[in-house]
């Protein structure tokens, strides 16, 4: 189970993840000059973005190898995090 | 203690009672929940106290106790909360203040409260207002809103009789309505730490018969007209 | 969780389990993902604070690219994904243990990273040249920017909350930089084989989350 | 599966056997990795802090109990700017309002609950030789004490200390033209940002130790209650504590380079410095009570001779108000200008986390029913901390609901409130937990006569102090004033602030009783036997008071039951330690009331 | 264990540290400087008295002066008994002949900077009624100013200098004074108490002993002048400044008149006062710095 193992087994696609976060950097940049209204361009931006975090999250960390326990406790701030940010956002 | 007392004061606005009556329900319910579970365990300090001989009982927990007490002060609770809730709507909803409202303009500052009143015309920002120093004077008969702003630091504008608070942060416009229910004269304070000077920061508000609060704001005018005018020097200003 | 399955009975019988299963992933590897959510914690006081601060003065903040070089910082956010690689490159090596290759990669990804620090560096010293600095006090009128002819615009947030954020961030690689150097010293010595290369592993966690910081940085900060 | 076991022991392990040897003086005593040497450093040094703590809430009773006079004795000893001929000046009165809180929550109360009993107990309980990262555990003293030291030295400089309160309320605390402040101010807010770091270090720490350092047997539901408690403690540590780093940051750029987050001058957002505290400062009220609950738990279930009622339920309890205490904080911002609809879901979360709270006060009358109380000191703390947690958390609903916050928000009702919790909470457990573990940190035990007399002149004052001031707020007083009287309709209750000050005065005087029985019984106290209290979590099987380097020399122990096998049938004793193997023959099945929670196996 | 030399150490070090902040600290030290500078200043004033003259003058006041607005004490009982409810602001005082009182005549320019003077006996500034008496100051570089609250109430004063140290403190009771100087010349230094935002003060400081504040009736006096060309200039916390030049012969007085009209000045030398612009509600930090 532990992940010196898998490692054997598993090979991580790094070059293609590489070649994704690199497309998607260009995508970003060229969709951030794009004409959209200001709400589509930040929404689009922002799925990008978490996509690209979570790419780095699942392969170059190591994530989708690891115990699904690992996967509870990483997921433990997220909520807080999105509470926060919702909660005084309301307020302006 | 002669100043011993759970009661509050005697209020003197419209939303003072419905607070007050709120304060009571919690304070008796508070109170019941107090003097239970407190005889109770002084009750189980005194019966299980240790005896030679004796030996506790091997008792992990009882299930059906935990839903009980964990359901009853969860309805308990929610009452409160929904209790508190519709008041909470009805004293801040931006929605709820009263159209017909006389607007005073509050602003404060290290350390003091002015308060800038609609002159005779009953409209603010013209020409006719006037601007007194820690003084809140209203008329009887109808609403009063004050439109808060605050020049450096955050202030708490406190009118314990009114049930009234509310923090008047620097960069916002605040609104704050209120009804007197009787004439009077009743202390502000302010109520957040702002400085040196916060433990003097305070007014005084005083609640007119229309008749009376008609003739205040015409002296307030009279005297805002004749300072505004020049003249010779008083012998006064001579006091070196 | 376990709490019924291993009776005391069933536990004599496992004597080689020195320890009850915790996380199934070792202590240092598991202190990193510990702290590693506490850093998330923290980015998110500050970009929320800049989420927050934005959206209640947009005048502040003006379009992508208006003052920001974009180019500039899109080719940087390309050198931190390629020390991302590296790195797992680097980690990849060592696991089957070619400490050559190991070595190589890792060496790249200092390099990388020390680029990454340095352009964000002369990033920060165009920046202040064109008078586009942390302190409020570079513009005139409160939240109009400078109109007589001054090269900034937006307001005063702006510059205070790209300065903070982009500034921890680049303090976070630069400890990075010095904690890889500090891993390749190590490894010069060798101490990571096919075996046992926890370190490189955990800090390895902690490069790819200044990484993944970035990506949300980049895009929330010099493209919405 | 095999190889990653031996690597996490040989890992978690090594630390600790390879330095059996003779360690030098530093290293024992100064830079010491031994969880429970860091753990007598928080003590002491939080204890101080706890004096001076104390001293600076002397020193404002005697402002408001006798306004204007100069203090007695020591009031010479002051200087021109802070109390000329020993009358305190408000800007030195706020100053000590804002230190006295600063000094008891983040250098007394926190590092007293998390940084002793987490060191102390966590590795003990669980069964663990050391912390998971010993190093970084000697990194987390030391690092806060520069930040005691920082905060200690913003006295002396220019403006004397901090002097914002201890929320620091932007903009009062983002521009010394405010407040006077500068110096004091950045020295506060640097010392705060050190100190995160020391408890963050730790946070990483414990949870690591807890989760994956667990001896064979102890799982999860038999982790004794103050382990459970300090693990969900570490959680909101790690999570609030960069909150506040963060904020506290943005603070210091406002304050030194002029950046504008909650400068309104510059349309920064005050409100937003309030939010970024109180969603830190919420989560942190349960630091500093969470811990204390552990404590008492443990100690009530072993005085009482009885199994903690209901211990599912308690753990639970801890877990749920820990996640509700992240969504409650806007019940500080009432009447901060608030968005109003935010505010009622605000007092709809916060009123429903008097839930768990009245499970555990329940829990606990139901530990002590049929029980077989012994009225040790501990316990004697223990049961106050019960007692006065009830009157806490009930003037709490009071300030939940919305509308009746309106008149008490800023009022001594807030300060009665918070000193029911955390004097009455907090510090009651942190005795009851002192005077039980004594034995097992310094071998000997406490004086139980000296102990007896500390806890009668500490409730009776203390309840003397904090009680009254209910009335104070109901009467409108405002809190961090520092003239009551010049409010005309303050002044009949002079009186009364004059009977709480003396009682302060007594209440500081009895904690003395205390400091001499601690380090008297440390040198002089009755020798302590391998298990005094006749306990079973593991701490006490460990050989040594305290145990040496490694922790249990035998090996690691097994684990075979719950922590809290008091009165088992199973056992010819009152008590049945984790670590004793169940005998080869039963002796039959141990009888059950249907309905009862099977806990520990 | 803890080793017992180790406790006693801790134990040790606890006492000193809560001895020093039982202290509360200060900045004592901060004064010592100052007092040493003042005392190496010179004794003997190295102008010769025989050679010495004068200036004496009266400034005019030619305008129609504002009427006087009356401060509302109403929440201040004492000071408004203490007043008789008479108080008024006191930014225009003009006698009964003319004069312009509170005006700060100062030599601005042809003192020689080699001469040395001995700095002066001190000066005293009391809150008495809610006012500062008196309301425009004079000091000496180094000169010691004695700040006396003789109300029972809290006062605390606030100067805001651009050069010098500024202060803040605040005094409860009355009775309280406290001692303080200013290390270098500054016109002018604003002085307010933040609790009663009508009392204010202005504080001048020159580098020698020629300056004079008018009196009532608009008359000033500066003596034992060294013989030469000097630049006059009176200052007025409204109407602004003017400047003269005056020549002081061996022995002889000169007579110098300034006329203000009453013409409300764009720009008043002066360090930075917190104003709040009561019709817009914004707060204006206003830095009118001397132009020298």
């Amino acid at each position: 189970m532990t992940t010196e193992a898998q490692g054997e087994h598993h090979d991580p696609p790094y070059m293609m993840i590489f070649a994704v976060l690199l497309i998607m950097t260009m995508g970003e940049v060229g969709f951030a000059f794009l004409s959209l209204p200001k709400f589509w361009l930040a929404l689009g931006l922002c799925v990008m973005a978490v996509w690209k975090a979570l790419l780095v999250a699942l392969y170059y960390m190591h994530l989708r190898w690891e115990p699904r326990r690992l996967w509870i406790l990483v997921a433990a701030p997220l909520p807080l995090v999105v509470i926060l940010i919702t909660a005084v956002l309301t307020e302006f | 203690m002669e100043n011993w007392s759970w009661m509050l004061d005697e209020s003197a606005s419209s939303v003072g009672p419905q607070i007050d009556r709120l304060y009571y329900i919690i304070l008796v319910i508070t109170g019941i929940v107090f003097v239970a579970t407190e005889v109770t365990l002084l009750y189980f300090l005194f019966k299980y106290r240790h005896r030679e001989g004796h030996k506790a009982e091997y008792i992990h927990g009882n299930t059906k106790a935990e839903i009980i007490w964990t359901a009853i002060p969860a309805l308990i609770v929610l009452a409160i909360a929904l209790m508190s809730r519709g008041l909470w709507a009805e004293i801040k909803d931006p929605a709820n203040v009263p159209a017909d409202a006389m607007r005073v303009m509050l602003e404060a500052k290290q350390f003091e409260w002015n308060l800038t009143y609609p002159g005779p015309d009953g409209e603010l920002r013209t020409g006719d207002d006037f601007t007194v120093r820690n003084r809140l004077d209203i008329p009887l008969d109808r609403p009063t809103v004050l439109e808060m702003t605050s020049v450096d630091v955050i202030h708490s504008f406190f009118v314990p009789d009114f049930r009234l608070k509310q923090d008047i942060v620097p960069g916002m416009a605040m609104q704050m309505w209120f009804q007197p229910t009787r004439a009077g004269v009743f202390p502000i304070g302010c109520a957040e730490l702002c400085g040196i000077g916060h433990t003097r920061m305070r007014g005084t508000l005083t609640v007119h018969s229309p008749a009376d609060y008609q003739a205040w704001v015409n002296e307030q005018v009279q005297g805002a007209a004749s300072a505004a005018e020049p003249a010779a020097p008083a012998p006064a200003t001579q006091a070196q | 969780m376990t709490s019924h399955a291993t009776s005391a009975e069933q536990n004599m019988m496992v004597p080689d389990l020195t320890f009850e299963p915790g996380m199934k992933v070792f202590n240092m590897k598991l202190g990193m993902w510990v702290f590693l959510l506490s850093e998330v914690m923290f980015f998110t006081s500050l970009i929320g604070s800049y989420v927050i601060l934005r959206f209640a003065h947009p005048d502040h903040f003006p379009e992508p690219g208006v003052v920001l070089n974009v180019p500039l910082t899109a080719f940087n956010t390309f050198f931190l994904i390629c020390s991302s690689v590296t790195m797992v490159k680097a980690f990849a090596a060592i696991q089957k243990g070619d400490q050559q290759k190991f070595k190589l990669w890792l060496l790249g990804t200092i390099l990388i990273g020390a680029a990454f620090v340095g352009i964000q560096a002369y990033e920060y010293s165009l920046l202040v040249a064109e008078h586009f600095g942390p302190s409020a006090a570079g513009y005139a009128p409160v939240g109009r920017g400078m109109e007589e002819g001054g090269p900034i615009v937006g307001g005063p947030l702006y510059g205070a909350t790209f300065y903070t954020m982009t500034g921890f961030h680049g303090a976070h690689v630069s400890i990075g930089v010095l904690c890889l150097i500090f891993v390749l010293i190590q490894a010069m010595r060798g101490k990571y084989t096919a075996a046992d290369h926890r370190g490189v592993e955990v800090i390895g966690l902690y490069w790819h989350f200044v990484d993944l910081v970035w990506i949300v940085l980049f895009t929330i900060v010099y493209l919405i | 599966m095999a190889t990653h076991a031996a690597t996490a022991e040989g890992h978690a392990t090594g630390a600790g056997h390879d330095e059996h040897h003779k360690l030098s003086f530093i290293r024992t005593y100064i830079f010491s990795t031994d969880h429970k040497m860091i753990a007598k450093q928080f003590l002491l040094a939080s204890l101080l802090f706890l004096l001076i703590g104390g001293i600076l809430a002397g020193l404002v009773r005697w402002q408001l109990g006798f306004p204007g006079q100069p203090i007695p004795f020591i009031g010479s000893m002051f200087s021109d700017t802070t109390a000329p001929g020993g009358i305190i000046l408000p800007e030195f009165y706020n100053s000590l309002v804002t230190m006295h809180a600063t000094f008891m929550i983040f250098f007394a109360i926190m590092p007293l609950l998390v940084g002793v009993w987490g060191n102390f107990l966590i590795p003990l309980q669980i069964g663990a030789p050391d912390m998971a990262f010993p190093r970084l555990n000697t990194a987390s003293f030391w690092i806060s004490v520069p930040a005691g030291i920082l905060m200690l030295a913003s006295f002396f400089v220019e403006g004397g200390a901090a002097g914002a309160g201890w929320t620091s309320y932007a903009p009062l605390s983002a521009n010394p033209e405010y407040s006077g402040v500068h110096m004091g101010q950045v020295l506060w807010l640097v010392s705060l940002i050190i100190l995160g770091f020391s408890s963050l270090t730790g946070a990483v720490n414990y949870i690591t130790t807890i989760i994956n350092m667990r001896a064979p047997g102890m799982t999860w539901f038999r982790m004794p209650l103050p382990t459970w408690s300090l693990f969900v403690t570490s959680w909101l540590l790690l999570l609030a504590i960069p909150i506040l780093t963060g904020g506290l940051i943005m603070l210091l750029f406002d304050q030194t380079i002029g950046t504008g987050f909650f400068n309104p001058a510059t349309d920064g957002e005050p409100l937003l410095w309030q939010h970024i505290f109180w969603y830190f400062g919420h989560p942190e009220v349960y630091i500093l009570i969470l811990p204390a609950m552990g404590l008492v738990s443990e100690v009530i279930s072993n005085r009482a001779r009885k199994p903690i009622f209901g211990y599912h339920a308690m753990v639970l309890a801890i877990i749920s108000i820990a996640f509700l205490g992240w969504v409650v904080w806007g019940h500080h911002m009432f009447q901060s200008g608030m968005n109003p609809l935010l505010g009622t879901s605000f007092m709809i979360s916060t009123i429903i986390i008097a839930v768990p709270s009245a499970i555990k006060v329940f829990n606990w009358l139901g530990t002590l029913w049929k029980g077989d109380i012994h009225f040790d000191v501990p316990m004697l703390h223990a049961l106050a901390f019960v007692a006065m947690f009830i009157i806490g958390g009930l003037s709490g609903i009071f300030m939940a609901s919305a509308p009746v916050d309106i008149p008490i928000h800023d009022t001594y009702f807030i300060v009665a409130h918070i000193h029911y919790v955390l004097f009455g909470g907090s510090l009651f457990g942190i005795f009851a937990g002192i005077t039980f573990w004594f034995p097992k940190m310094f071998g000997r035990m406490m004086s139980p006569k000296l102990g007896k007399i500390h806890f009668w002149v500490t409730i009776f004052a203390y309840n003397a102090v904090f009680f009254p001031m209910h009335n104070l707020g109901l009467r409108n007083h405002m809190r961090r004033i520092y003239d009551p009287n010049s409010y005309e309709y303050l002044q009949p209750l002079q009186g009364l602030n004059t009977f709480i000050s003396i009682a302060a005065f007594i209440l500081i005087a009895g904690q003395m009783i205390f400091a001499f029985s601690f380090f008297y019984s440390m040198f002089f106290g009755e020798k302590a036997e391998q298990n005094p209290w006749k306990s079973n979590t593991l701490e006490w099987t460990a050989a040594g008071h305290p145990p040496g380097h490694g922790n249990f020399p035998g090996g690691t122990p097994h684990v075979y039951r719950g922590p809290y096998e008091y009165s088992s049938p199973e056992s010819n004793e009152d008590f049945l330690p984790q670590g004793v193997p169940p005998e080869p023959v039963r002796r039959g099945a141990v009888p059950r009331e249907p309905g009862f929670l099977p806990t520990g196996d | 264990m803890l080793g017992t030399s180790e406790i006693r150490g801790l134990l040790a070090s606890s006492l000193v540290a809560v001895l020093l902040v039982g202290c509360g600290g200060g900045d004592s030290a901060e004064n010592a400087p100052a007092a040493t500078e003042t005392a190496a200043a010179p004794a003997e004033n190295p102008v010769d008295a025989a050679t010495a003259g004068n200036i004496h003058g009266t400034i005019k006041f030619t305008g129609t002066a504002p009427k006087a607005v009356a401060i509302d004490m109403a929440d201040e009982p004492t000071c408004q008994t203490a007043t008789g409810g008479t108080a008024v602001i006191e930014d225009v005082v003009v006698g009964a002949d003319g004069g312009l009182a509170n005006v700060f005549v100062y030599v601005k320019s042809g003192i020689d900077p080699a001469l040395k003077f001995p700095v002066g006996p001190g000066k005293e500034i009391d809150q008495q009624g809610c006012q500062y008496h008196p309301h425009v100051i004079g000091l000496q570089a180094g000169e010691q100013l004695t700040v006396k609250n003789g109300d029972p109430v809290l006062h605390n004063i606030n100067a805001t200098p651009t050069t010098n140290r500024g202060f803040n403190r605040s005094q409860p009771q009355a009775g309280m004074t406290f001692e303080t100087q200013f290390a270098s010349d500054e016109i002018m230094i604003p002085v307010r108490c933040d609790v009663h935002g009508w009392m204010s003060a202005y504080i001048g400081v020159t580098s020698h002993p020629y300056h004079s504040v008018t009196a009532a009736d608009g008359t000033f006096s500066l003596d034992r002048l060294p013989p030469g060309t000097y630049t006059l200039e009176a200052w007025h916390e409204k109407y602004g400044t003017a400047t003269q030049e005056v020549t002081v012969a061996t022995g002889q007085t000169a007579e110098v008149t300034f006329e203000f009209d009453g013409k409300v000045a764009a720009e008043v030398p002066m360090g930075p006062v917190l104003l709040v612009d009561m019709h817009n509600g914004t707060l204006r930090r206003t830095t009118t710095l001397v132009q020298q």
